[in-house]
């Protein structure tokens, strides 16, 4: 029963600190309601046995990605306060698709259940050992993959960031 | 060890596709509202974790690793794309002086 | 083995040739290429007569990397086509005059056509066919647009959506008729013709390859590409394509149609045979008032491989040998009739039929080779068109007697708008245009032996053709 | 392989195998000879070459001739498979039987003599060798279609004939009414080979072959009024008329003679034409089964013969007249198939092709002198200017009208008592037919060698007599028209039927076969059938006489005459119902239906694409937020529809 009202408290603050993100006004506390988004999102990761992920989803994401949007922010000098809005119909459509996009959603994924369940003595999948395992054998191939993938995200983030010479 | 599963599975599956479905679509909200660029990027990434989790708990559920493997791919690809997008970002403010996305409608018909 | 060979030494040359090294020798080294190709389809066509199975083939296994096998095949209608691009294309390569300094891209987009051809004509597996039949249309796209007469970059685009518009149909129906095959799918020929098809398959697998077909042959209505076409391109164009590249289409019918809908065939001659039928005197029709030789030449093929295409679907066996016969020997006219068009246009630059007159007395050489390709073309006997025509309608006559009594028409009309045609062009007194005509020189001729070496060897002896097709006709 | 059993194989067959192939080889090689090397090739040479390829060609006919009609024989050749695969064979080979060695020897016969003939005419021509190309070239065609032995090598022939003929009515092709008039005639001669052709695929339809004698074989045992036997004889008939120009074929006879003299006199008047006739008489078997098909070919070969007997009087160029005069001939012969009598047919071609080359030759040799005058308005009184030449028409017009002893005559005759075995109707309108031949021929005569010079002709002081070269050939034509009758006299004379006999072999299945046998004539009527015609004969060339002779002009036409004169108006009439139409159907298909709703409507596709294209482009913005909102509403426009379904 713990791990119920854990989950509610967990889910609650993501949601609330989710939605303040959109809400408010200035970049910086938006990033910093993302952080915190992040933080619980570690803690779901946690109660789900997936300790592996809570510790990477940390680092990625509070620690690197973070940090990235903390430094645009501060280099560019953006933290100005609601300087452009949309308009209210526009936001009321958003607002709408979302809602719609949100009952069609659960209306798609409601009828999952796990029907299957895999190999059941496969209880500690998401230590490192275990992931590791599956990850250098069976995928082997997509992740040497995507260390190109990053080599070229960091060529091209410089590329791009580079001041023109002229 | 079976605990473990059984633990888990206390919170009906069902509770997570909601809360990951309410999780995408604050997201998108974001997206569709925002004329930030900045946070329209953060509520991608909101829709990408909601995402994750939305796995990760498919995979504690059903005992498969995959799952938990295609959330960690899911990080690479949305850190190699945050570094990218935010290095466009830089660009397009410097030679816009904005990051409102109203301000890139050059491709106009 | 000898199929390789076939597909890969025109590449080389047209890679060779795309390099720009060759510079002025580009044509002699493209029509030295192209002449070994043919020697190499002569070796092909021995081999096939000593085969134990009549059949070459090369199998390439590729299923550990895609779902694509390379299946190579040379049965006899392959075999023939075969013979007749690898003829064609020397042909086609040494007709460009020497004043018209061509780029050497121009002759390697020729020898990439011949690849793409001879791909189409062996290939056994729908993917491989589905990519050398694309593959030919971009050759002759850049040919007509880059070389080609006025207007020819509407006209090529025109003429490249046409066509694959109705490629996709038949992609389609390549992609549903392998969801039919059974467990491990296959794109491999012979898996599709192991499907036992019910009728309510095989009419929209008809329609969808029919559409395709019939846009490539071209078939009433389809064809306002065709004539547009002819006149944008320059010679060699038109006679690449409509030599070679509109056999595709009547190809495809042997290969996918007949085998595939057997039962729509048979049943629904009253259904299409009537259209092709329509389109057959249509083009005769039109090509009696035409005033530009050119398109005068479009029409008439128009209504010569309108009947082809009768033949083939006449569900009579004579039909389709004739049909098959006649595929080589259209082939061999209708270059022959574009080179003799080329002969005219190079010394009078005017191809409207008004303006000429007077040709054979100034040149009666070329007046005689003429008269001999024009006679072929209306299928005198003992040119080859003749038995082709013959055992057509012969095959229409034995399945639908009105469509072969109406389809008799076009030796009436053909008659008509040819000989119309020679004797505006050729006969009367001399016009301002073709005053200063010189008859053929040495070269000139030596282009047209080939030609009319087919026609009257087609003729008098179809049999080594039609022996080749023996059995090969279910 | 019965055939291989049965065949016999004694060294004087094989040599008539070789014979009969070298006839068709040698005009071939003198074709191909002469025509590829018309540049270098002396323009005497050529004539010669040409002509001596055809005596050639007549001595191996005689021997081939004197084979089949002693020994009874008929040779067999093969020369090679040509069509075959599968249940289909047809090969390339010869059949020289009694028929075919009599056309053999007119070919050659008469071709000989015009080859020589034209040695003179031509002399002047620059394109002398090409003429003699292609002289070879029809005489290898002709010989294809007498000597095939399956229905579609002789279709080779028939359609290469008609190519020769063709090629030599447009021979001077600088001027466009005589390349119109070679148009006119292939064209024609098509309409008819499209029928020979769907009768071609009836016949193999039904017979699994199509080898003539097996045909016949397996035609004579079925009965007698056979739907598909009337249909192939139809067919065939089709085929014929074109040939043959028989109506409503005709037409393009008379414009054909815009050729060279020679030409008009061996192909339109002596051998290819009757190739209609040689076609029937070998498919005897068939017709003779099919009464319908006898009936038909009655009819129109007496409409044809009337027709053309009228027209005839009333043309005032004289090889118009003589071309008339061979529609009306070729009429007449068709009558004669179809009352049966196909050897009096075959007797009639034979005497024709002699009297009627003759009478073109001296035509030519008229023109000839005249320096190619044709108009007859413009002659007269050549008696006394060409005697030789005149002296020989006078002959021909004899013979060709029918009286005795001349060869006209006897074959006129076996034609007329079948007419009257058949019935005494059918007999008096063939006498009256055969009567037209004296009024036309005598008008001709008189108008160009007995009426009072012309003015022109007073003017003209070139008029000179042929050369040797083309008199002697006309000779030689002259004595075979005189003698050429007595190999078959009427049965009142002699008991020997020469040609009948001959004939009998090729012609005895279909006899056997006949259902109606006329009744035999008493010995009065037929002296009757004899003695009328013939005075009649002398009231008419008498009456032609006083009303040709006197008068310097002729007469200026009225009223139905201008029908006569202007052949009935069958040309008008097929320009206004096919020719025109046919120009203006193509105008349409080609400007409203293909130019504005085919290819207008491929283009209004690509040009609505880009019309849509142009409009829809306005929904690109350029604001992302909308496009993302498109995107939103996108996807769960999809995901819904997946809840539904």
């Amino acid at each position: 029963m713990l791990s119920l009202y854990v989950f509610f408290f967990l889910s609650a603050v993501t949601l609330v600190s989710a939605v303040m993100v959109l809400l408010s006004k200035k970049p910086i506390h938006s990033v910093l309601y993302l952080t915190l988004t992040f933080f619980t999102l570690a803690g779901h990761y946690i109660m789900l046995n997936a300790q592996f992920l809570a510790v990477v989803h940390i680092i990625v994401y509070a620690g690197a990605i973070m940090v990235l949007f903390l430094f645009t922010v501060m280099l560019l000098n953006l933290n100005i306060e609601g300087e452009f809005q949309k308009s209210t119909v526009m936001k009321f459509v958003a607002a709408i698709a979302g809602g719609m996009i949100f009952l069609v959603l659960i209306g798609t994924l409601k009828s999952f259940d796990v029907t299957t369940v895999g190999d059941p003595s496969m209880t500690q999948i998401g230590l490192v050992k275990n992931l590791g395992k599956t990850l250098y054998s069976q995928y082997l191939m997509p992740f040497e993959l995507s260390s190109i993938l990053f080599l070229s995200a960091m060529v091209g983030a410089v590329m791009l960031g580079k001041k023109d010479k002229n | 060890m079976e605990t473990t599963v059984a633990q888990i599975q206390v919170i009906p599956l069902q509770y997570y596709i909601i809360f990951c479905s309410a999780l995408f679509s604050i997201g998108v909200i974001g997206v569709l509202a925002k004329r930030n660029a900045l946070v329209i990027f953060m509520s991608v990434e909101l829709m990408l974790n909601s995402a994750n989790l939305l796995l990760a708990a498919f995979s504690a559920y059903r005992n498969d690793p995959a799952g938990q493997i295609f959330v960690f791919f899911i990080m690479v690809v949305a850190a190699a794309e945050v570094a990218i997008g935010l290095a466009l970002l830089v660009v397009v403010y410097r030679s816009t002086k904005t990051i409102d996305i109203n301000a890139l409608n050059r491709l106009k018909w | 083995m000898i199929l390789v060979l076939l597909l890969i030494l025109p590449l080389l040359s047209s890679l060779l040739l795309f390099t720009g090294k060759l510079g002025k020798h580009s044509k002699t080294f493209a029509l030295v290429s192209s002449l070994v190709v043919f020697a190499i389809s002569l070796v092909a066509g021995y081999a096939f007569t000593f085969a134990d199975n009549k059949i070459l083939a090369l199998n390439l296994n590729l299923k550990q990397l895609m779902d694509v096998d390379i299946i190579l095949k040379m049965d006899a209608v392959s075999l023939i086509m075969v013979m007749l691009t690898t003829l064609l294309v020397p042909v086609i390569i040494a007709s460009t005059a020497k004043k018209e300094r061509r780029k050497p891209n121009f002759y390697a987009l020729i020898m990439l056509m011949q690849m793409a051809l001879i791909g189409v004509f062996t290939a056994s597996e729908m993917i491989l066919f589905y990519i050398f039949w694309e593959l030919a249309l971009i050759p002759i796209f850049f040919i007509t647009a880059l070389w080609g007469g006025d207007n020819r970059k509407k006209i090529s685009v025109k003429f490249l959506i046409y066509t694959v518009v109705g490629s996709f149909a038949m992609l389609i129906a390549i992609l549903y008729l392998y969801t039919l095959t059974p467990a491990p799918h296959s794109f491999s020929f012979d898996s599709f013709y192991q499907l036992k098809l019910p009728y309510s398959v095989q009419v929209p697998v008809f329609l969808a390859f029919f559409l395709a077909f019939a846009i490539k042959i071209p078939l009433f209505p389809f064809h306002s590409w065709q004539a547009e076409t002819y006149n944008a391109s320059p010679v060699q164009g038109s006679m690449l394509l409509a030599g070679i590249m509109l056999k595709m289409g009547l190809y495809g019918i042997i290969r996918f149609i007949l085998p595939l809908c057997p039962d729509v065939v048979a049943g629904g001659s009253l259904i299409f045979l009537p259209l092709i039928l329509f389109g057959v005197i249509y083009g005769a029709v039109i090509a009696i008032s035409q005033p530009n030789l050119k398109k005068l030449i479009a029409f008439a093929s128009l209504s010569h491989v309108g009947l082809i295409a009768l033949g083939l679907l006449s569900n009579n066996h004579y039909g389709v040998e004739g049909g098959i016969l006649q595929l080589f020997s259209h082939g061999v006219n209708v270059v022959g009739f574009f080179l003799c068009y080329y002969m005219i246009m190079k010394r009078t630059h005017t191809d409207k039929i008004s303006d000429l007159g007077g040709i054979a007395s100034a040149a009666p050489k070329f007046a005689a080779v003429f008269m001999i390709i024009v006679l072929a073309n209306i299928s005198l006997p003992l040119t080859n068109s003749f038995v082709g025509e013959f055992l057509i309608l012969l095959g229409l006559f034995q399945s639908n007697m009105i469509i072969a009594i109406i389809a008799g028409l076009t030796i009436i009309l053909g008659a008509v708008y040819i000989l119309k045609m020679y004797q505006k062009v050729m006969y009367g007194a001399k016009s301002v245009a073709t005053e200063n005509f010189t008859d053929l020189t040495l070269s000139e001729m030596l282009v047209f032996v080939p030609i009319i070496a087919m026609i009257f060897l087609v003729g008098i002896f179809p049999s080594f053709i039609l022996q080749l097709l023996q059995g090969a006709v279910k | 392989m019965s055939e291989l059993v049965t065949r016999n194989y004694s060294l004087v067959t094989e040599y008539m195998e070789l014979i009969s192939i070298l006839l068709l080889v040698f005009p071939l090689l003198g074709f191909l000879a002469i025509g590829l090397f018309q540049k270098q090739m002396n323009r005497s040479f050529s004539g010669i070459l040409a002509s001596s390829v055809i005596f050639i060609n007549l001595i191996l006919a005689a021997i081939l001739f004197n084979f089949v009609s002693s020994s009874n024989q008929t040779v067999e050749t093969q020369l090679f498979d040509w069509i075959k695969f599968g249940d289909i064979s047809i090969p390339m080979s010869l059949t020289v039987d009694r028929l075919s060695a009599l056309m053999m020897l007119i070919v050659n016969g008469v071709g000989l003599l015009i080859h020589i003939y034209s040695i003179g005419y031509m002399k002047e021509d620059e394109g002398v060798n090409r003429f003699f190309a292609y002289m070879n070239l029809f005489v290898f065609f002709m010989l294809t279609l007498v000597l095939s032995s399956n229905y579609l090598m002789l279709f080779i022939g028939w359609e290469g004939v008609g190519l020769s003929s063709y090629l030599l009515i447009g021979f001077w092709f600088k001027d466009h009414v005589n390349n119109d008039a070679a148009k006119k005639a292939f064209i024609m001669n098509r309409i008819g080979d499209l029928g020979f052709l769907l009768g071609i695929f009836l016949l193999y339809s039904t017979f699994k072959t199509l080898s003539i004698s097996e045909i016949a074989a397996k035609a004579s045992l079925m009965p007698s009024g056979d739907l598909t036997l009337t249909a192939i004889t139809l067919c065939l008939f089709i085929g014929a008329m074109g040939k043959s120009a028989q109506i409503p074929l005709f037409t393009w006879l008379p414009d054909a003679m815009a050729g060279p003299t020679p030409v008009s006199a061996l192909i339109h008047a002596a051998t290819m034409v009757t190739a209609g006739i040689y076609l029937i008489a070998r498919s005897s078997v068939l017709f003779v089964l099919s009464p319908v098909t006898m009936n038909i070919i009655l009819v129109i070969g007496a409409a044809t013969a009337i027709v053309g007997g009228i027209i005839a009087i009333y043309q005032n160029d004289i090889k118009k007249v003589l071309a008339y005069s061979t529609v009306s001939q070729l009429g007449f012969m068709f009558m004669a198939l179809g009352l049966g009598s196909f050897s009096g047919a075959m007797f009639h071609l034979t005497t024709h092709a002699f009297f009627k080359a003759l009478l073109f030759l001296s035509a030519g040799s008229v023109i000839h002198a005249l320096g190619n005058e044709q108009d007859i308005r413009k002659m007269g009184g050549l008696r006394k200017k060409i005697p030789f030449t005149f002296a020989l028409f006078i002959i021909g017009t004899i013979a060709i009208s029918g009286i005795p002893p001349f060869a006209g005559f006897f074959s006129k005759e076996l034609i007329l008592s079948a007419a009257y075995e058949h019935g005494t109707g059918m007999g008096i309108l063939a006498t009256a037919i055969s009567l037209l031949t004296t009024l036309y021929m005598f008008r001709l005569l008189f108008v160009v060698f007995y009426k009072p010079e012309s003015k022109e002709i007073k003017a003209n002081h070139h008029i000179h007599e042929s050369p040797k070269v083309m008199l002697y050939p006309m000779a030689i034509l002259a004595i075979l028209s005189v003698v050429a009758g007595f190999v078959q006299m009427p049965k009142l004379f002699s008991e020997t039927q020469g040609f009948d006999t001959f004939l009998s072999p090729v012609f005895a299945k279909a006899s056997g076969l006949a259902t109606v046998s006329g009744q035999a004539l008493s010995v009065q009527t037929e002296w009757l059938t004899l003695i009328i015609p013939i005075s009649i004969i002398f009231v008419l060339i008498f009456l032609s006489y006083k009303r040709f002779v006197n008068n310097k002009e002729l007469a200026v036409q009225t009223g139905i005459q201008h029908v006569f004169a202007n052949k009935f108006y069958f040309d008008e009439i097929y320009d206004f119902f096919l020719v025109k139409p046919l120009a203006f159907i193509s105008n349409v298909f080609r400007g409203l239906l293909d130019q504005t709703i085919i290819n207008g409507f491929v283009n209004a596709v690509g040009n609505g694409t880009l019309f849509v294209g142009k409009r829809l482009r306005r929904l690109q913005t350029g604001n992302v937020g909308l496009y993302l909102i498109f995107m939103v509403f996108s996807i769960i426009a999809i995901l819904f529809f997946n809840i539904i379904l």
